[in-house]
């Protein structure tokens, strides 16, 4: 525990956004000198790690706050550094850090116009994104909440050229517009309702405020949509598919690992600090809302043959799964059930951690395999394991990561999920108590699927022969890309191997919105395992696990060695007396994701191309389409579409139709005055 | 009733008379003369009810008004008919009677709003105000159906005849500045229209407005 | 943590480790048995393990580092699984590494190093038989977990030596809800076992097998590995049927005659069990790949019917 | 005295230009005029804020809270509108576009109505007001048909015969306000807005109600409120662009502005929320309208100007809304979105020359070429959509939260109005600005400086306004509020 601090954390926190927002302006300084330019990506991430720091250093020390002259005349700036924020912001200058040094080298080829370009707007959403956590008021968070998304959405379309990119930063930009514009009215009834004129904008007040339950349902319908925008659950989800491809790399990476994530810090914001009672439906609604959103991702992702898409989508899932602990944390709270509500806000808490580790590290690497290859469609990679040793080592942790395996750090926070699960088995209402112990089974399903996919998109990628002569020639990670990739796997090693410390770090974010007793009871442990004191009583050892796989390995190889010295030799592969000189008897990324349709074909709106029997070159193309763009996203445009050809029908070319209904609204006017 | 009174309510009635004249009139020529029959009446009832009211500024009014609408205005308009070959011109008007039914039925509507306000005024020819009112909504009306640029012209200074009308017989005057002013303008958006014929008519061969809306979106 | 814990513990490890092949070797002598044939013996497995042993290690040109770590850390993982399920009795040292939850994990984990190594390669064979495995591992895991949540209801702790305490201590007690839970559990175990009907051990045919296209490049010691690993799952699954469903007879006190008694009990369990689960494999025949999914959700739907079953009924 | 001098700046610069227009200074005198007339104003504005509202030249001109921000604001965007018509004309000019007498009838109309406005704005003589409505009116209409193309030609007229009408009824409207003060104040006074204030409350409401419905008509045809709005967009489309730029910012704005003095004296007599349902009414049907027919617009200024219509719309509702607040966040919107738009018609218009066409789907990749126009123009839509940290947003975030309290029924309308404007206004502005570079090297210098300017001042506003700003518009509001 730190007991003396010498600077106020959110000092440091603030003087690390304004040091982004300089490094920003000074890209403009900078703009022909490339390696200035990347130079200011290691300055941003010297403040990634202070930043994070800071957050650290926040979480044991009591919430602080300040206030800078800016703002409405009654509304200065609040700013406020709190647990839950201090979660995040760790998160955030965690991933934000790897990310920063990875683009430094990353961008080691570029012309120097995209550099410049690319410096200014990441460091300018670096700062958006810090102060969006900083943010103890409703304007200072809709002025950092919009700036990130254009900010982000300038990123998304980097390449501007690609019309894909140009469509998908749109979807983007106005998904997101569109929920900032259900924040602001959410942000409106809450202010609404304490009464306090302009001044109730700030957090504080709201915080002592308790609205009637119709208005207050009104809000989180609002807040769950706007925030749900940016973290994409159904439906509105379509943009991230969209935009983690066509974004480069490392945006795709801070898009998936810390941006998706602060809709969740809204949403945790919402439901738990400044709407402070909670209804049980909320909970459920939220929670069948992940677990839909979840097995979409899932079973989409796995139909995927393109890398970031499919990650896309596993995002999709993974926030499926975090909504799902949002809401049952909600619905714990909703009945006062303090030590569940804390298990579940931990799983929560750990499961966006855990996915932002990941998530980069996976995107990172994509990155890499993308600079090295050129290519982002599955069926045209394979065998990188030979020539991008660095990359598959440390991606295959991040696969187990992802797939939620133990002992990596996916599975402790499904095992937490699980748990909290388990526990909800004593609600007042009967068929609560049975139908929610089922989710856990959607749980598991969506873990399984995870696997699945994770086996695809490794297996296909990094095992395997070259599907493409060119692939010959790639070369692996740079030096600073593979820095970013080590921190970020040994993340990954850490939160899987020491669950018990890093639920030290959520505790105080659990005292604050939930309970501190249950906070400081409901989860013990040490460096070996950590303990749950629960409705359920369980251990996990990740350490043991590992080490006992380790010891049993390595002793089976020593004896083995001595008992059986059997000489090894190289040989071409048997494949049941196939030939395998062709890499095209591999399994295609179609060829590998076939079961999943198969078996989940209602869930897609699927168009199957098939050779014809006599065909010399036959090829086989499936293409995976989600329905809810033709059921929701395509009619709401038609509609729009269809209202503006109404309102054209009004231009009617002729001045004295214009006359007229100067003259006809005059009549009615006239008939209408009092 | 005093005389005045009497008088003025008189060249009211005429001048509600002549924009319904207007409202049917096909030719251009017989418009104009109109317009400037128009003026005259409106010029009229300014002294009548200077007259009346012992205002002496109301003759200045008038003699403005009659000036610049029995003559500078009609002079113009003769002017600009001539050099653009327009003066035996005749436009389509769709169903003239349906028209003046609707001339009608906006007549009483006018009526209909001006009753309680003219209850209100304290002046004594208050029943002219509906009578200005209604010549306002059927100059508006006569601009909506005309299809030419020069008679929509036509309509548009009769509205403008009959604000003056409500301001004038209504309220005994505005102040002077604001007449001048007013009178600036009127005389400024005339010699601005006759620019702008020559330009139309260079540009699109006609001053049929139908022409001319194929511009937009 | 008492010395006779330990002692108790490595005893389970090594009955896990040497004892698993003979199980399997048991159940392929029943299946022989009952398709009329005179089998090779209960202690056929170990000869194969030997002649695999002493055989040349070959491997493909294109195998990397996945390939050849595999076998090892798959007997690895199994030997984990197998140590933390209460054999004899409830007193199981390494339970706090995993409860049933963690243990579900482990064999996904398992499977995961499988698949991957299978691919490694590069042949039509290992990244079908890889596809498939993960196929039937996400349609198996919910079901298992749902079969585990009973018990885990029931007892208030997915920690399977308190579930086991709890089910042994306390008197005799029958619990309707584990009927449905243990006809899915045996669905699931059929299932992820690679037997009929989800999977023919026996063959290598490419149109049915899953399973042994994982293994089909292995040669050598590492086939032995894998093989060995595969005997110890079975075992472990066998293992873990019996704590939860047929628990009595374990010592609660690990003294040294409770041991020797459960021991003898589970000899007799484990017996019974390979001699049914044979005489299942015997009567049903093998469903198309595809309709494996029914089937699992067959189990899944009955390991729910179970949950729900305990909330009506209560305990 | 100062007033005198405010008014006669533009005055004579319209002497001059009309006679010496051509000449190759006069761009730099036209710029020079403007700049004395800006001087002038900050001088007034001093003294407002030394000594406080004033009346003048026998109480027919006044400077209160109100108007004394947007006679800055005027004088401001007049200049720098003034400084980018230099470089814009120039090159009009060098292309052969404008003859020597229409750039004398550019630069004196220019100033004549820069002079329109400021006697619109400054008079309290409410026929004065009309006066100078009408003649900028008339300033403007030879200023669209500048070019004397079909289509400009079709525009001038449709301008003229439409906001003639319009500014007609307006006059009726004026005339009915007079006769209803005249027996209660009688003479010349009662067209001085400030003794009709004081009597506002014993106006009789029958009068005042359908007077007002004359003068909302009238003079919202010249705020472009729908359905009265259609001379706008061709206006604004076919007019050189200077001209869209001082009409979308300051024109509509002055439209306005008398639309709020007559709603007041409204408020007063009708003590019914008839006038404010009115406003709302016509705003959010402003609003609504001018989002859905963003998205079908091919032309940039075309597109420019339904934006206008729909942010004139929005600050309409919010005078509609009435109370300290939402006027507060009217007067804050009409500042930022005047300042914004004429931005946007500044890039707006570079970019339509250098490409040589106002259609948006012949414009791409403005980005690769031209960064500094791609950027303006960019960041001028990302601006006037209501995105932070640009003030706009400020405004609408300050209107919303009005509405919720008050007229809870019109959020959806606006919702709905702010996110389709975003999305078809985004749409056209991201397709211009990205993509493959299609458009050809700048034929000449262009000057964007008044537009990043504008940009840097509506980005201040929207972190944090002047105390000085914020007391005047409090001010403001109190006196429109009583």
């Amino acid at each position: 525990m730190i007991t003396q601090v010498g600077h106020d954390p959110l000092d440091i926190a603030l003087a690390v956004c304004a040091m982004w927002l300089v490094l920003a302006a000074a890209s403009l300084a900078l703009s022909h000198r490339p390696r200035a330019l990347r130079a200011l990506f290691v300055g941003g991430a010297a403040g990634s790690f202070l930043f994070a720091a800071a957050g650290l250093l926040a979480l044991f020390a009591p919430a602080t706050h300040t206030t800078l002259p800016l703002g409405l005349p009654q509304l200065a700036f609040h700013l406020r550094l709190d647990a839950l924020a201090a979660v995040f912001a760790i998160l955030f200058g965690f991933t934000a850090l790897a990310i920063s040094l990875y683009t430094a080298g990353y961008l080691r080829h570029e012309q120097t116009a995209r550099i410049a370009r690319m410096a200014g707007q990441y460091h300018l959403l670096l700062a958006a994104i810090g102060l969006v956590l900083l943010a103890d008021d409703a304007y200072v968070f809709l002025i950092a909440w919009e700036t990130m998304a254009w900010s982000s959405y300038l990123l998304i379309i980097s390449d501007d050229h690609m019309v894909l990119a140009r469509r998908a930063g749109l979807l983007y930009l106005i998904t997101e517009h569109m929920g900032a514009i259900a924040l602001m009215l959410a942000f409106g009834i809450l202010q609404a309702g304490t009464h306090a004129g302009l001044a109730g904008y700030a957090f504080g007040v709201m915080r002592e405020t308790t609205l009637p339950p119709a208005l207050a349902s009104v809000v989180f319908a609002l807040g769950l949509f706007g925030f749900g925008a940016k973290a994409g659950f159904l439906p509105l989800h379509a943009w991230l598919p969209e935009a983690h491809p066509v974004a480069p790399s490392p945006v795709s990476a801070l898009l998936s690992g810390v941006l998706l994530k602060l809709g969740i810090y809204g949403i945790l914001l919402f439901t738990l600090e400044l709407l402070h009672a909670p209804l049980w439906w909320w909970g459920v609604l939220m929670l069948v809302l992940g677990l839909v959103t979840a097995l979409f991702g899932a079973i989409y992702s796995a139909a995927q043959n393109d890398m970031k898409r499919l990650l896309s989508y596993s995002s999709i899932e993974n926030i499926g799964l975090i909504l799902a602990g949002i809401g049952l944390t909600v619905l714990f709270q909703a009945y006062h059930m303090a030590a569940l509500a804390t298990l579940a806000l931990m799983a929560t808490l750990y499961q966006t951690l855990n996915h932002a580790v990941f998530k980069s590290l996976l995107f990172l690497g994509t990155g890499s395999v993308l600079h090295a290859t050129g290519e982002r469609n599955l069926g045209k990679l394979g065998g990188l394991i030979h020539r991008m040793p660095w990359v598959a080592a440390l991606l295959l942790i991040g696969s187990f990561a992802a797939a939620g395996v133990p002992p990596f750090n996916g599975f402790v926070s499904e095992w937490l999920l699980l748990q909290s699960f388990l526990g909800a088995t004593s609600f007042p209402q009967p068929y609560l108590n049975m139908a929610v112990p089922l989710g856990a089974a959607a749980v598991v399903l969506v873990a399984g699927l995870a696997a699945y996919v994770m086996v695809k998109f490794y297996g296909i990628t990094f095992l395997g022969q070259p599907r493409e002569a060119a692939l010959k020639n790639a070369h692996d990670a740079g030096f600073g890309e593979r820095i970013a990739l080590l921190l970020l796997a040994g993340g990954c090693l850490f939160l899987g191997l020491f669950p018990a410390w890093t639920v030290d770090l959520f505790r105080p974010a659990a005292a604050q919105l939930i309970d501190p007793g249950a906070a400081r009871d409901t989860l013990e442990g040490h460096v070996l395992f950590c303990r749950l004191h629960a409705a359920t009583h369980a251990d996990y050892g990740p350490l043991i696990v590992l080490g006992a796989l380790a010891l049993v390995s390595a002793a089976l190889v020593l004896i083995l060695r001595r008992l059986a010295p059997a000489p090894l030799r190289r040989v071409a592969p048997w494949n049941g007396g196939h030939d395998t000189r062709t890499a095209r008897m591999q399994d295609t990324a179609e060829g590998f994701g076939q079961p999943i349709r198969q078996v989940f074909a209602p869930f897609f709106r699927m168009q199957i191309q098939r050779p014809a029997p006599a065909e010399t070159a036959p090829v086989y193309a499936s293409r995976v389409e989600d329905p809810l763009w033709y059921a929701l996203y395509l009619p709401i445009t038609r509609s729009v579409c269809r209202m503006s050809e109404w309102v054209a029908l009004l231009r009617r070319r002729r001045i004295a139709i214009y006359l007229l209904y100067a003259f006809v609204t005059l009549i009615i006017l006239l008939v209408l005055a009092p | 009733m005093p005389l005045f009174a009497q008088i003025t309510n008189l060249l009211a009635a005429l001048f509600l008379l002549v924009a319904f004249a207007m409202l049917a009139q096909r030719r251009i020529v017989h418009l104009i003369n109109l317009y400037a029959l128009q003026g005259g009446i409106l010029a009229l009832s300014i002294v009548a009810v200077g007259y009346g009211t012992h205002q002496e500024s109301l003759y200045l009014s008038a003699a403005l008004n009659g000036l610049l609408k029995v003559i500078v205005i009609p002079l113009i308009l003769y002017r600009l008919v001539r050099r653009l070959g327009l003066a035996w011109n005749r436009e389509n008007l769709l169903r003239v009677p349906t028209l003046l039914l609707v001339g009608l039925v906006l007549n009483i509507f006018a009526f209909d709003v001006a009753l309680p306000i003219a209850h209100l005024a304290g002046t004594i020819n208050r029943d002219t105000f509906g009578i200005a009112l209604a010549s306002v909504l059927l100059s508006l009306l006569m601009m909506i159906v005309r299809t030419t640029a020069l008679t929509q012209v036509l309509g548009f200074l009769s509205l403008e005849n009959g604000l003056i009308f409500a301001a004038t017989s209504v309220t005994y005057g505005m102040p002077m500045m604001v007449e001048l002013g007013i009178a600036l303008d009127v005389i400024v958006g005339v010699f601005i229209l006759g620019v702008f014929f020559f330009h139309i008519r260079e540009e699109f061969d006609s001053l049929d407005l139908h022409r001319f809306d194929r511009h937009e979106e | 943590m008492t010395s006779r814990a330990l002692i108790l513990q490595c005893l389970q490890c090594a009955l896990v480790f040497a004892g698993a092949p003979l199980l399997a070797g048991w159940v392929e002598q029943c299946r022989a048995w009952f398709g009329n044939r005179h089998g090779a013996g209960p202690l056929q497995p170990y000869r194969v393990l030997r002649k695999l042993w002493r055989k040349e290690l070959v491997v493909a040109h294109a195998a990397s580092w996945v390939f050849r770590t595999a076998p090892y850390l798959l007997v690895a993982a199994m030997i984990i699984a197998g140590s933390i399920v209460p054999l004899l009795a409830p007193i199981v040292p390494l339970a706090p590494a995993a409860d049933a939850i963690a243990l579900v994990g482990v064999f996904a984990f398992a499977r995961m190093v499988s698949a991957l190594a299978a691919m490694d390669i590069g042949t039509g064979f290992g990244s079908m038989g890889a596809r498939r495995e993960m196929l039937i591992g996400f349609l198996a895991e919910p079901a298992l977990l749902m079969v585990l949540f009973t018990p885990a209801l029931i007892s208030h702790s997915t920690s399977l030596a308190v579930i086991v305490r709890q089910l042994t201590t306390t008197r005799l007690f029958l619990y309707p809800s584990m009927a449905f839970a243990a006809s899915a559990y045996v669905m699931v175990l059929l299932a992820e076992n690679a037997r009929i009907p989800v999977d023919n051990p026996d063959t290598h045919l490419e149109l049915t097998m899953i399973h042994g296209a994982l293994h089909l490049e292995y040669a050598g010691r590492h086939l032995a590995l894998m093989e060995w690993a595969g005997a110890i799952k079975l075992a472990t699954y066998m293992a873990i049927g019996i704590a939860l469903f047929l628990p009595w007879g374990m010592s609660a006190t690990g003294s040294a005659s409770g041991i020797a008694l459960a021991t003898g009990l589970l000899a007799v369990k484990m017996t019974a069990a390979g001699t049914a689960l044979a005489a299942i494999e015997t009567l049903l025949a093998k469903l198309r790949l595809f309709r494996v999914p029914e089937f699992l959700g067959t189990a899944f739907m009955v390991a729910v019917l179970g949950i729900l079953v305990h909330f009506l009924l209560g305990t | 005295m100062i007033i005198l001098s405010i008014l006669f700046m533009p005055l004579a610069g319209a002497f001059v230009l009309g006679l010496y227009g051509h000449r190759p200074w006069a761009f730099a005198a036209n710029i020079g005029f403007s700049a004395a007339t800006a001087v002038a104003t900050a001088v007034m504005t001093a003294r407002v804020l030394a000594h406080g509202p004033f009346l003048a030249l026998h109480d027919q001109a006044f400077v209160d809270p109100f108007n004394v921000f947007l006679v800055d604001l005027t004088a401001f965007v007049t200049l720098t509108t003034a400084v980018f018509s230099r470089a814009y004309m120039h090159i009009e000019s060098h292309m052969g576009r404008l003859t020597a007498g229409r750039l004398r009838l550019y630069h004196s109309m220019f100033q004549l109505f820069a002079l329109t406005m400021l006697v619109a704005l400054l008079t309290n003589n409410i026929g004065i007001l009309w006066v100078a409505m009408e003649g900028a009116t008339l300033s403007t209409t030879l200023l669209v048909s500048l070019y004397r193309t079909p289509a400009s030609l079709e525009a001038a007229w449709k301008y003229f015969i439409l906001c003639g009408v319009g500014i007609a009824l307006a006059l009726f409207g004026t005339i009915m306000l007079y006769f209803s003060a005249h027996a209660l104040i009688g003479g010349q006074a009662s067209l001085l807005w400030t003794d009709l204030d004081r009597v506002r409350t014993r106006l009789d409401p029958t009068i005042v109600g359908v007077a007002f419905a004359f003068l909302l008509l009238g003079y919202g045809t010249k705020v472009g409120l729908v359905p009265v709005h259609n001379w706008l967009p061709d206006a604004h489309a076919e007019g050189p662009t200077p001209i869209s730029a001082v009409l979308s910012g300051l024109l509509l704005n002055v439209a306005l502005y008398a639309v709020v003095r007559f709603q007041v004296l409204a408020d007063g007599s009708l003590r019914d929320r008839w006038p404010n349902q009115l406003m709302m009414a016509f705003g959010l049907l402003s609003v609504l309208v001018a989002a859905f027919s963003l998205a079908r617009q091919r032309d940039i200024k075309r597109l420019l100007s339904y934006s206008s219509i729909e942010h004139m719309g929005l600050a309409t509702f919010a005078f509609g809304m009435g109370g300290p607040i939402a006027i507060f966040a009217a007067l804050l919107h009409m500042t930022v979105h005047s300042l914004t738009k004429s931005s946007l018609f500044f890039s707006g218009g570079h970019i339509a020359q250098k490409t040589g066409t106002q259609r948006i789907d012949q414009i791409q990749g403005l980005l690769g070429r031209n960064p500094a126009m791609g950027w303006a123009f960019m960041l001028g839509t990302l601006a006037i959509l209501g995105t932070p940290p640009f003030g706009v947003f400020t405004s609408e975030f300050l209107i919303l939260t009005v509405a919720i309290h008050k007229e809870p029924w019109a959020l959806p309308f606006l919702a709905v109005g702010l996110g389709v404007a975003f999305a078809a206004l985004f749409g056209r502005m991201q397709a211009m600005v990205f993509g493959e570079t299609r458009v050809p090297k700048a034929p000449a210098p262009t000057s964007l400086w008044p537009s990043f300017l504008h940009l840097a001042l509506v980005l201040t506003l929207g972190l944090a306004i002047p105390p000085a700003l914020s007391r005047w518009y409090t001010a403001a509001a109190r006196l429109l509020g009583h």
